[in-house]
Order: C-alpha cells, then structure tokens, then sequence
C-alpha cells in the first residue's frame, strides 16, 4: 500500500483542518505517514497545498503522483491534476469550484449541501470532505469518528453530533458514488506516533529539560515556540516573547547564567540579528541552544518556503573565534536526540550549540513506532547548592585540564559568579594581559575542540557498505535521498552518506574512504552554492565535483532527483 | 554585618574626577545599609565607562554587551527571582544602542533595578555625541553640532507607565543613596537616571553646570499622579528636579508567570520523567 | 490631473475585510488630492501585512527588512529631500522589532510620514501578540495571556516631543484621509497609528470594538498644547480619540544641515577634483 | 638610519600629541617615517605607548630595539628599558616620576619645570618634551618650530609663542645635557605625506565621491568617522551618527537607494548587527560599502588591540546566498586605493563591498612621497536624469546579460524604481514564482560572480621570484612579512604572497604554482584559526601544513616574526 492524498486550495479554505485530520486518522489505524505542505506569505488566498502519504513499511518522503487530489478550488485542478496517478481520483464540489468537469475520474460531491443539512453550519464543509475521503479510501469509518469525539468534545456535544453526522455523511455518499475508487488499505495495526519536525525540537528540548524559552516570531521556526509555550503550564517553563531577536538571545543568556536550560529558534533573518549575541555566549562560556530554521533569503526572500543555504553563515557566525556545535537533524527521529544532544553538550563545555533545520523539515510530519526515552541523557553540569557551597576559592573562569570550568549558580553560595564579554582572567574581570588572553584563548578553541569532537558521532551510511555512487547530503534531505537509493538500488551499487552532526567533524573519519573509493559521488544541497561540500572539503581535504542543487523554494522530489542522480551518472561517460 | 569592606573590588579604570566614583559609593553604601550581602546581588551591566561598574564593587556580575543589559537582566530575574537584580548602563548605553529594550523592559516591569550613569556623552568611545547630549554642541562626529532633540528619559518612562521613575546626580551621594534604596524598597522595575559629570569629555555638563540647576523634589510633590510627573519629567533648564518623579504599583512580569509562584525557576527540577505523557500525545 | 486609476497596484494579497484595504483607500485619495504623481512619491515600507501595502500602491517602493523602515528612509530623505517619503510599517514591525529607530528618528524630526498599521497583533506571522495587544489575551505564545502593559505609541510619542502624532481608524477612511493629508503639509516627522482591524487574528479589537469606542476630537481641542497633548494621548478605554494630538514646529533635520541647504544631495555631484586639496594636508 | 622612539605613559598624558608632533616634524624633514600605537580601554590611566621609527628609505613597521625612550611614568622604564639599544636614551623627569635612576643613559630633564617657566602652563610639558627629543636628535629644530606656529596660530599668538618658548627650552637643554647623544639623521629632503589607515580609508571614500556616511562609534573604525565628519562642510558630504548599527547600514543603504555613495564603518561587534543589512543590500541589490576594523573578540574581547579574526564570518556574513566583495588593504597606500575599487565595483555591480582591516592597520601611520591620483576611478553607474528618462519599460531588477540591473534614480523621471527584500521579479514587486525565484538567484550569484572576478587582481609576490621559502598574509600583515622578508633574503630564497583583494578570487592563479613549488610555505595570521588558509584551500585546493599565529591582542614584530619563520623552516628538518 502506498497511497498519497493531495489537499489544493487558498489559504484559510481549511486545507491544513483536512490534511491533519486525515493525518492523524491514518496514523491511528496504524498506517506510516508522510505529509508535507506548501504554502504562500498570506493569510487568505494564494494557493497552498498539503500533501500526505500513507503505507504499511515506514516513508520519509512524499512522492510526485497522487492517488486522490482533494481541489477546494479550481486552481487546485489546473495545477495539479497531471500529479494523478492512472487510477488517480479528484474530489471536488462543483458548487463551491463553480465549475462541473466532465471528467470520468472526477468526483463531485455536494460537499457544502451536506455540510449545511448534516452539520447545520457551513464551516463543516472540512468535516464532509474528511468523511468523504475516508470513503473514497474505502476504509472503515470508526477511527475517524473517535478523532471527530475527541477532537469536539471539549467544544460540547452538539458539535460533537453535528460533525459527526457530516463526516458519516460524505463518507456515504462518497462510497456510493466513486465507483471507480478501487483503493485498498492494508489491515490495521498498532497506532503511529506523527510529529513534526518542529515538534520533535520542542520534544527535545523539554525532554532535556529546557527551562527558559525565548523567542521573536519568525516562520517557519515559529512551531517551536507554540509547541513549547502549549507546555509551558504542564513542565513549568517560562516563555516569553521577546520585541526583537537581539532581546531573544540575550534572555536566554541571562537565563542560562543565572543556571536553567534556555533556548530560543529563529530563521535566518532573526539570526543575523543575534549573531552578536552567539558571540556573547562564546566569550562568557555560557551554555545556549538556538534553533535555525531556514528559508530561502537573502533577506525576506520566500518566507514561507525552505532552503538550507545558512550552514557557512552560522558555522561562522559571529566576530571574533569561539567553539560552537552544529546539528543538522535529517527526520523529526533526529531532531529529537540532537535536540537532547546539543542540550547536553552546550552545556557540558559551555558553548553555543546550533540546530539547523528547513521549512521543510520544521512543517513535515513524519510517523514512527515510538521514541526510545531510554536513549536520552540528562545530566546537570551545573554547581548547585551545596556542590558549590563547599568549594573553597571559586572561579568562574578558572583554567582546567579541560578547558572547562566549573559552572555555579549565582546566589547559590557565597561565591561569586563573574563573567564578562571583554577579555578576563579566571575569575571573570576584565583585562588587558596579553599571556592570560592567550591561554584563555586556548582553553575556548584548542583545549575544549578535541574533547568535543571525541563526543560527535560520524555520518550515517545507508545502502551498500562499498558504494559505487554515493550521494552525500545533510540535514532535512536525509528522508528524500533515502528514497532514491532505495529506488535506485535495483540499478547501481549505491549508498548515502548523510550528515546530521554537522560541527564539529567527528574524529572517526574512515568514512573519508567511502568517498575517495566511490566512482561516482553526488553532492546534493537545497541551496546554489553547495556549502555542505565546502565545509566537507575544508575538514577533509576531499573535494567534490558533482553537485545537484535546488533553489527554487520547494523541496527535491524522489522522482526529480533519481532523475537528476541518473543524469549526473551518465553525464561521466 | 557588611560594611563598605565588603564591597571592595577591582581598582577603577576611571578618569579621577569622574562622577562614577560617587556613584559606586552610594551603591555600596546603600547595599551596606539594605544588608544585602555580595553574593545576594548580582550586576549585569553593558559596555562604557559605567558598564566597567560591577567590576569595582563586589557582586554576582554579567558585564555583557554594549546596549544589551536588560534583557540579559530579564532572563536572570525570570530565572531567579529572588536574586536581587541590577542593570548598570551608560547613556548611549541603553537610550541609544539599546532603546528598544528600555521599551519593553517597562512594559514587562520585572522587578529589578536600571541605572543609568547619564553623563550625556558617550565616554569610553571619547567623546562623541549620546542620545541625551543637548542641542548643537559639537564633537568630532557631530561637525555642524548636535540637531535632535536630547532625549528625555524620564518622560519617555512616565508615558510607557514605568512603576518608579527617578533623577538622581553624581553629585548629591545621600540623595542618590537613598534613591537607590527606594528603588530596592520598591516592588517592580525602576529606572533611576543618574546625572553623571564626565570631566574628560563632556565640558559643557560639568559639575558646576549641574549643581547650579539640580534640586531636590521635596515631601509637596506627589509622585503617584501620572500627569504631574510628565510635566515634572519636562522639568529641564534652570531647574532640573532630583528625586522621584513617578511611582505606581503595578504588577511585575514575575508574580504574574503561574510556574513562577511556588519557587523560582532555577529551584525547580526539570519534570523529564514526564515526557512519556507528552509523547503519548503524538498517538 | 492624477486619479485614483493611477495609483492602481498588484493585487493585494491580504484577506477579505481586513481593515488595511481602507487605509490604501485613503492613501490613494489623499495622494490623488495632494496631486502627488506616482513617481514624487516614495514608500519605504517593512514585512508584514502592512509591509506589502507599497506594491499595492503605486510608488517608488523599497520594501526592506522587518522594523527597519525608518532608517532606510532618513537615508532616503537625507538624500533626496525633494521627494515625498513614507514609512508604512505594522506595530510589530515599528515598535517591537524597530522600536529603537521610532525613539531616534522622533528626536531627528526628519520631514517624512510613518503610518503605522495598528491591528494590534502580528498578522503576518499568524497571531502572536504585539507591543499594542491588551492585557489578558491569550494567543499560541502567550498562553498565560499578554502581562505586559500595552505600548501607547502616542503618549510615548509625545513624550519625545515628536513634531507631529495623530490617530486614525481604518473605519473612517475620510477623517484618515484628512489626516494624511494634514501630516504631509506639515514639516517634520509625523507619526500616524491607524488602528487597523484584522479580521482573521485579532478577536478582540473588531471593528465594531473600534467603532464603539473612537470619535473624532473637533476644533476645541488644542493641539499644539503638549501637558493636553500627553492627556489626550493617554486616553484609551471605554472613548478612544481620533484626530491629530499633537503637533508642534521643530525645525527638520535636513533643513538643519548645511550641506543640503543648496539643493538635494543625490543632485549635487561629488568634489573630486578638490581631492589634491585634501591630499595636501598630510604633508 | 634608522631610529626609534617611543613615548610611554598614561592615558591622558600626552602620548598621543607628542608622538604626533614627532612623526609630523620628521615626514616634513624628509624622513619616512612609521608609528604605531598601544593603548587600553580607558581614558585615564593605564599604559599606553607610541612608537615611531624613522629612517630615510621607505619602512613598512615598527621594529622591536628603540633609541629613545620618553618615560612619562615609572612603567614606561620598568615595561620597555630593555628594549633600548646600546647607545639608547632614557628622556624622563625625576619630579614628574618622583623616582631618579642613576644610570647612564637616562637623561634626567626637568621638563615639567621648564614648562612652567618658559610656557606658564604646565600643559606645555609636552612642548618641551618634544623640544627636547629634537635636541636629543641633533636635529634642526626650524621645522618644529614651523609646526608650533601653524599648530597654534588659530588659537592666538600667545600661545604660539609660550610653545615656541617651551620648545627651545627642551631643546636647548637637552642640547646641552645629553653628552651621549650621537643620533646622526640624514639631510633633510622632500617632505612626505604620513597618514594612517582610518585616514586612508577616509580619504579613499572621499575620493570615490561618498555622500553619505553613518555609523555608530565603535574602536577602531570611529577614525574613518571622525576623517569624514571633519571633511563634510568641504566635500558636502552628510554624515549621521545612527543610534545603533542596525540604523547605520539602514541608513545607508536608504541613501544608496535614492542615488548616492553611502558608507559605514564599524568592529566586529557592530558589524555583527549589520548582518541582516547585509544580506539586504545583496538581496535588494544595493550598492554599500562597509569598513571592518577588526579587534580581538568574541564579544567585547580586547576593545582597543587588534587581531584579523572576522574574515570567515565577513566572508558568509547574512542568511541566505549573495555575493560580496571583501578587501583587507595591506597598508594606508592599498587602503586608499582599494576603498576606491570597493565603491567602484559596488556600484558596477550593485553588491555590498566589505573592507577589513584591524586596530593595527587603523591606527598606524606610514609616510609616503605621494598618491597617485590619476589611479582612481570614478565612474557614475546610475541612471540619472535624461538617461534614465529617455529609457522605455523600466525594470529596477531586469534580467539582462550581465546580471546587472539598471540602477535608477528615484523620483529623477516618472519611471518607478521598486525593490523588495523579498524574492521579487524584474520590477522589484515580491513574488513566490519557482521560476522568477531561480533566475534572480543566477542573476545574482552565477551571472555577476565570473564577471567580478575579471576585476580581481592576483596576490602580490614580493621578494624571489621562484621562492623556497614562501610566506603567506593577508592585509596588514603586509608591512611586517615585507620587512621578514628583506631579513631573510641573506640566507634564503624567500618571498612574500600577500592578498589585499580577498574575495572572489582572481580569475588569474598561476600563482598557486608559487605555493606548490616552494620548498616550504608558511601562513601567517593575526587570529588562531588560519582563517585565510581556508578560504585558501577552497578556492585552490592547496591546503597549508604550516601556520604562525599570534592572537593576544598585540601585532607581530619583525624580530619575533622572523625567529617564528626561521624556528618553523628548521622544524622541517
Ligand atoms: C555593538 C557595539 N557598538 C559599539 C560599541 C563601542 N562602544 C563601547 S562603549 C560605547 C559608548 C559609551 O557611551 P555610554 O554608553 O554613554 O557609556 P559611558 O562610557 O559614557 O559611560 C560605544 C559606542 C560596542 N562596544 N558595541
Ligand atoms: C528579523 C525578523 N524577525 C521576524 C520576522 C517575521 N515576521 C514577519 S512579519 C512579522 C510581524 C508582523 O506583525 P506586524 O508588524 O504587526 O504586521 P502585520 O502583519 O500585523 O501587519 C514578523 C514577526 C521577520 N520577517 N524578520
Ligand atoms: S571618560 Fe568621562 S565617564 Fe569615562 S571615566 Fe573619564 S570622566 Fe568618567
Ligand atoms: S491577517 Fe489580519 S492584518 Fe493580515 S491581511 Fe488578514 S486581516 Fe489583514
Ligand atoms: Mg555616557
Ligand atoms: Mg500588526
């Protein structure tokens, strides 16, 4: 079973009402899902869509044919009917698209009629639509009103009713009269969990016990913020909505100072805003995370579409030299550990850690059997209490084997806790010395870096152990690649090697040889100048001369890149 | 007890003569008389002459960016409330570069306390002209003299309804003393603008020139009404008032956060063993 | 003679109802009256709903970065002083992210217009609360509710002494055409926050929310009166005034540099010729 | 010869007008003559020093033995005696001291005295001061006297004439008490220009025909500042001081936009908030210009020393992908020119142009016979006028062949000139079209890159032509590594390769040839991370094995250099 489900229309239509409810619906019969969505910088019209795909075996991409495309308006249908697989079907209302296609795999259902005499209320046409699909699908209709109950009963049992008898409504109709509809759906088993990417972050950083959230609206990092402020009540933590991202950066340095987890997420434009801020925390040693989730820029660009073109800029960002760690999580899997993992590290050598996703990874809901919690790591780095209380001859700053200093709660003894954004000695005041700049220099880089790097895992290896053609990528490309080397697997010895810790470079480097053996390898970015590559070659020396790039604002598709992949292949002869 | 010993820090970079010195005195002498002991305050200060502060007295300090102390304060009080908190900022400081979180630090009122040592130039970076230096005088990067109008800080805060408004002057050290002190005293964010002579670069505001205008707002004047503080605020010429210009309760950021009122954040455990519950919320 | 056909844009992306259609009514009417052409005229707009408005319009148009309007147009206008420039910003745009540049571009006084589109929430960004949301609403990031106290841009403006401040309502687009046409015959910096419904995030402050509470201020009121001016502008509750609170004459910031005293000075050609003379002083 | 002198002291003391005078006095006799200075954030107090070395062939830096030694306080004597040659002097004043050091070649003057009697005011301890290192040098003393007058004419005739008084006193003393003294100083010739970076730089943009200029004070760019305030009433040129940096790159890119040069200079820090203009300016395709002077960070870091720490982080600096043009002038003479190039090739190609220097380079004077002035270019790319008029179908971002757009003037006709930090199309209005969107990012990046390139000249080679011994810098490392090389020429085959103009590269690179043939290669940094060796390696390929670095906050000396350099060759054996 490999079925895909695409919902067209203007914004504010009720597109993601629909494709999250099906989402969901399929998730609970146990089916593996995959949704992403696409959508335009305004609030009403435009045209967006929401696409998910469901099967029996775990996806991680959406694929370029769709089985049922759902048009809530006519826009929908020009643009993407030549998606339609063969036994592909449209769902529409003539009624609201003002427009009858005579089309044999066209099916017109009186989705508003039913709406308004099932459901007394015309915002019910989404629940008509969801009821119709279902119908289409041919699957049984239960789980779907248990998520209708669920979802209403807080809103009363009156709405429970009436959303109720619509779904059950197009759900009839809809089996009645797509004659043509010959899906088939694999048993049900065990329900999915469906995360976002951005949820996965939120997940994660709760989980590490983030304490201090702060951020400035900025798609498409903004899910991050809602899903953590939902929390705020249930894992006491304190969430504020800062005038700027400069404001952002810096509360949660003063939260991280005075000894709680804290954390903000942005996109690239609010991060140029805090990057004097990451310098901060790379002079003062102070523990933060900051989420990047990239658009396309330069500047606003396409707000509400996603690239990866901020992996240099954030790798260097901020004046003058400072340790800082760099995560790429490639699935909401991934941006859940690392979430956990940056957690940890930023704090254990008191540094900046990054995490860069995309838009499309931030808005993409991915399916998994469940979290392993066992895998998580949580430990206090932090001197508290008595642990500080007792030491004799605090310094904030104090040089150590490691290069890492002990990190005390002010107010928590008598000690005081010094830090300062000028140069300082090792107990945090501010100086002009040239021998102690220099060892504090070296306790920031070159005591701290290799410690680090033992802590960073090497990239992933998927398909052949001794590829022929390997297809190196990073970050939110991880699901999509892995579908073209599955596909591709048929015809070449192929494998990918994906890199989601970005920064430092693990010291397990024998995968270098995966690429210097390979006959073909391909560079795949969602940016123009190909800055995964320019790093790998900086750390590795090996420079890559294939390169498939996206810029356009959308994501590679499976079908579009096996079909480039193929291309650079037969371009080598 | 503390006495002023235990306030002594780090020797000051200061030019002698600067108005910081006394500054630095009423500060250490009010916490001596709060009794509130060195590790019970801590200073977050930006970069300037009076951003040097924390490391002059003894105290918990972040000496963070230049125009970044408040919301860096902000984030440690959120994290701990019961720490008592300071931002010590210069006028370019935080009416220039960092104008706009004086805005919203207002708004939000945590309760902690703003000091700026107002010496209406910008000190450390030698002389050029701050957000308060008056009409037409002329620096090195003011060629033709200064053409905005000087900010007025404590009508700016009177219109943003700021809890606790006040002037005090280098000057005047028990006036500023006890100024401090009130502020302390006082429930929700204060902003105490401090009139602050720079003898290397500011010549036209010198000693002199403050002590001939300043005078002390006497038990008459009713802080509490919002109208009469504005025009008090406007007060600046021949007569420049010292003292409390605005006061009024309001809610502070802290006591109005739900998770803040058992105990501050940083006393709380993160709830990890909960995130199952969360995770089933994904089924 | 210009009509409202030439001032016919792209195709405005924002939804149904939403209050920022009126304002580009009056805009458009107001520019058509001023017999301002399309090309005398120059919009310097932010990102937000409101930042699209210049492509809605027709104009020379440079639609910048989120709350950076207001120095990229003292840029313009300090380089070309003949032209008619506008900043059109969102509240969040203007006093959250760019509240900093409101403070100082009030002090400068440069001779340009900003229109605040005030819905009193962030559009764009799907509903989170601005520096002007009431206390108590809850949004996807405030989930205890807004606690901070709502940023009055007119008392604050007032308090800098900002040369011209006004209200208008997206609901009465003749008495907002009036004031648009006021604050461009004014010289100075004039501010004008138009509350602006949004149909699709902001629940609480709807149009008939706004309709039940404004009313225009008539000619017994004094502008130019600013301890009336601080009053009027604190006023917000159960009557909202509409009108021009204040206005003084403050000399411009261009009309105070020598430089431009002779022409505009994207008209004046660089002295490079005079090179040598320059050259000469480092012997 | 070759002479040094130092004046040391505390801030506030004079150092500065001293060391000035001198430098003046001695490029009017003739000499060339090379300062430089160390100072600590504080304005009072603390150890300062001005260092000056004159000689009569062109010099390039300071060198590490002095001749003389002005002790304005104990410190001065106890930090730098050492660093006296054998026939070196002491000039200080045991009153002003409270201390007398019964060694030969101290030269005890009674100066503060002297300055009472002869000037009335003990301010003109500096005159006398000056008078008596003259007098130590045995130099004609007419042009020190020229100077006094032209220096304080404007503030009366008496006071020309107390300084006179008080200069003649010092010399005459000095005359007559220095018996050791046997400085001999070459004939006076052609008086040179002396003029440090900021002013180079200054001068540079004023020369290029900048109009506007706004910035906010930050140490070490505050000079270029302070250089173009003073000319504006001569050169009509609009200066602002913005209230943050945010403002000033704003600002300027407002003015660029309606049509004229505009500029702004500011450290790391600063810079850091610029960030976001940034990539403004690349996406709006506005043509600035931003001076860098770097300092030692992160954060804060050492406010008032130097490092070249940001070129990575300039290089990327702003979400998103746009091309930029960064020089780091080698010297005043490179940055004049170079800030010419950078408004030139800004506005050619409607990109942002970064020029990078350091506290060092900032701050530093070198003396020259002259500019050439008929090497600048000053080309108006903007349409203005009838030339804009007469134009049919104005598109503010047009494709055309070149990827540069036709850069209007607004309100100059009743074209309309529109531009959009969102991705827009030829008009400038904002779009989401996947097609637009890819041929913008051509335009930008691949259509205008190869072109820039051809405006890029290689590096400077200097010394052997066929190197064993090859030493690689960048920007002000230029005068140091120069005269390294002209120690090392005795015993080796030695050269220099100094790049000035850092990015893009040249398209010409036989000079990468250099680098693989020579025996040994050595790059040399002011920061810790050989920042530019790895651009180096990614735009060559050619990866550095051996680095020197010094980043305490102080530059390289020839002498230090040189035993580095030479340590670094023997470690090959
Ligand atoms: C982002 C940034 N911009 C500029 C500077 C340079 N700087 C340091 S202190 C200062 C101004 C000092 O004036 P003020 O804040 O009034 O303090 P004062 O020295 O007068 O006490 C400036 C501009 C900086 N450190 N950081
Ligand atoms: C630096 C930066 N931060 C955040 C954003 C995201 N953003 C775009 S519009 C907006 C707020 C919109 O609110 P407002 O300014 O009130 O305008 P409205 O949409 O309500 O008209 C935000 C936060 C951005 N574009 N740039
Ligand atoms: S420069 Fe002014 S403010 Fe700074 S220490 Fe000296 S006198 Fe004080
Ligand atoms: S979201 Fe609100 S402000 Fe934006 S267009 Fe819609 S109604 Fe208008
Ligand atoms: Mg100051
Ligand atoms: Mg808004």
């Amino acid at each position: 079973m490999d079925y895909s489900i695409k919902i067209g229309g203007e914004a504010g239509q009720g597109i993601q009402t629909i494709g999250d409810a099906l989402a969901h619906i399929f998730t609970r019969a146990g089916f593996y899902v995959f949704s992403h969505q696409d959508y335009e910088s305004r609030i009403r019209g435009g045209h967006n869509f929401y696409q998910i795909r469901i099967s029996d075996r775990p996806i991680t991409a959406s694929r370029n044919r769709v089985h049922i495309l759902v048009a809530l308006d006519r826009e929908s249908i020009f643009l993407h009917e030549r998606e339609l697989v063969e036994e592909g079907q449209v769902l529409y209302d003539s009624s609201l698209l003002r427009e009858r296609f005579e089309k044999e795999n066209f099916l017109d259902l009186p989705l508003l009629k039913l709406a308004l005499e099932f459901g007394g209320d015309k915002i019910m046409v989404n629940t008509v639509a969801i009821g119709a699909i279902i119908g289409m699908l041919g699957m049984d209709p239960e789980i779907m009103f248990e998520l209708i109950k669920k979802t209403f009963i807080k809103k009363g049992i009156d709405l429970v009713e009436a959303n109720l008898k619509a779904a059950k409504a197009g759900y009839e109709l809809a089996r009645k009269e797509c004659l043509r509809c010959s899906f088939r759906l694999s048993e049900f088993t065990e329900p999915k969990m469906l995360i976002s990417g951005n949820e996965a972050i939120g997940l994660g950083a709760i989980a590490s016990g983030v304490k201090f959230y702060s951020a400035y609206p900025m798609t498409p990092s903004t899910g991050i913020f809602n899903f953590i402020a939902e929390q705020a009540k249930d894992f006491d933590i304190v969430v504020e909505q800062a005038e700027d991202e400069i404001s952002a950066i810096n509360m949660i340095i003063g939260a991280s100072f005075a000894g709680v987890r804290a954390m903000t997420g942005t996109s690239g434009g609010g991060f140029a805003l805090m990057v004097e801020g990451l310098s901060l925390a790379g002079m003062t040693e102070t523990p933060i995370v900051v989420a990047l989730a990239q658009r396309p820029g330069p500047a606003t660009g396409l707000p509400t579409r996603t690239e990866a073109a901020d992996l240099l800029f954030a790798l260097y960002a901020g004046h003058g030299e400072f340790p800082k760690i760099l995560f790429a999580p490639g699935n909401p899997e991934q941006a859940f550990y690392l979430t956990n993992k940056a957690f940890d590290l930023a704090e254990k050598f008191q540094v900046p850690a990054i995490i860069l996703t995309d838009q499309y990874l931030a808005d993409s809901q991915w399916s998994y059997q469940s979290f392993d919690l066992t895998k998580l790591k949580y430990v206090d780095y932090r001197l508290r209490g008595d642990s500080l209380k007792n030491l004799s001859g605090y310094k904030r700053h104090a040089f150590t084997d490691t290069g890492v200093s002990p990190l005390g709660i002010p107010g928590d003894s008598s000690h005081l806790i010094i830090t300062d954004s000028d140069e300082h000695d090792e107990e945090g005041h501010l100086i002009e010395d040239a021998e102690i700049r220099v060892k504090m220099v070296q306790k920031r880089l070159f005591q701290k870096i290799p410690l680090l790097k033992k802590e960073i895992e090497p990239p992933t290896l998927y398909g052949e152990k001794k590829p022929d053609l390997l297809l190196i990528c990073w970050g939110s490309l991880y699901g999509i690649v892995k579908e073209v080397v599955d596909e591709l697997s048929k015809d070449f010895k192929v494998a990918m090697l994906h890199f989601s810790e970005i920064f430092p470079f693990s010291e397990e480097v024998s995968w270098v040889n995966l690429i210097k053996e390979a006959k073909i390898v391909i560079n795949i970015e969602q940016n123009a100048t190909s800055q995964f590559a320019k790093l790998l070659q900086l750390e590795t020396g090996v420079r890559i001369k294939k390169h498939i790039n996206r810029f356009d604002g959308r994501p590679f598709t499976v079908d579009e890149l096996k079909e480039r992949v193929n291309y650079a292949y037969l371009e080598r002869f | 007890m503390l006495t002023l010993k235990d306030f002594k820090g780090q020797k000051p970079a200061w030019c002698p003569g600067c108005g910081n010195f006394s500054i630095l005195r009423a500060f250490n002498e009010a916490m001596v008389e709060l009794e509130l002991a060195p590790h019970e305050i801590i200073i977050v200060s930006g970069i300037g002459q009076a951003g040097k502060f924390p490391h002059y007295t003894r105290c918990n300090t972040f000496n963070g960016l230049h125009g970044r102390t408040l919301p860096v304060a902000t984030g440690i009080k959120l994290s701990n409330h019961q720490l008592k908190v300071f931002a010590i900022a210069g006028d370019g400081d935080c009416y220039g570069e960092g104008g706009n979180h004086l805005l919203h630090t207002i708004r939000r009122n945590p309760d902690f306390k703003l000091l700026v040592h107002n010496n209406q130039i910008y000190g450390l970076t030698k002389g050029q002209a701050s957000p308060t230096t008056l009409r037409g005088v002329l620096t090195k990067t003011q060629p033709f003299g200064v053409m905005s109008e000087p900010l007025n800080p404590l009508a700016l805060a009177v219109a943003l309804d700021c809890s606790f408004v006040a002037r005090g002057f280098a000057g005047e050290v028990t006036h500023l003393k006890w100024l401090i002190k009130e502020a302390v005293k006082h429930k929700g964010f204060a902003l105490i603008d401090i009139l602050q002579p720079c003898v290397s670069f500011n010549k036209v505001n010198t000693y002199q020139w403050y002590q001939k205008r300043v005078y002390q707002l006497d038990d008459s004047y009713n802080p509490e009404d919002r109208k009469l503080a504005f025009q008090k605020a406007l007060e600046w010429g021949d007569k420049i008032p010292l003292g409390i210009i605005y006061r009024i309760n309001r809610p502070t950021l802290e006591e109005q956060i739900p998770v803040l009122k058992k105990e501050p954040l940083v006393k709380q455990k993160p709830k990890i063993e909960k995130i199952k519950d969360l995770l089933n919320n994904f089924y």
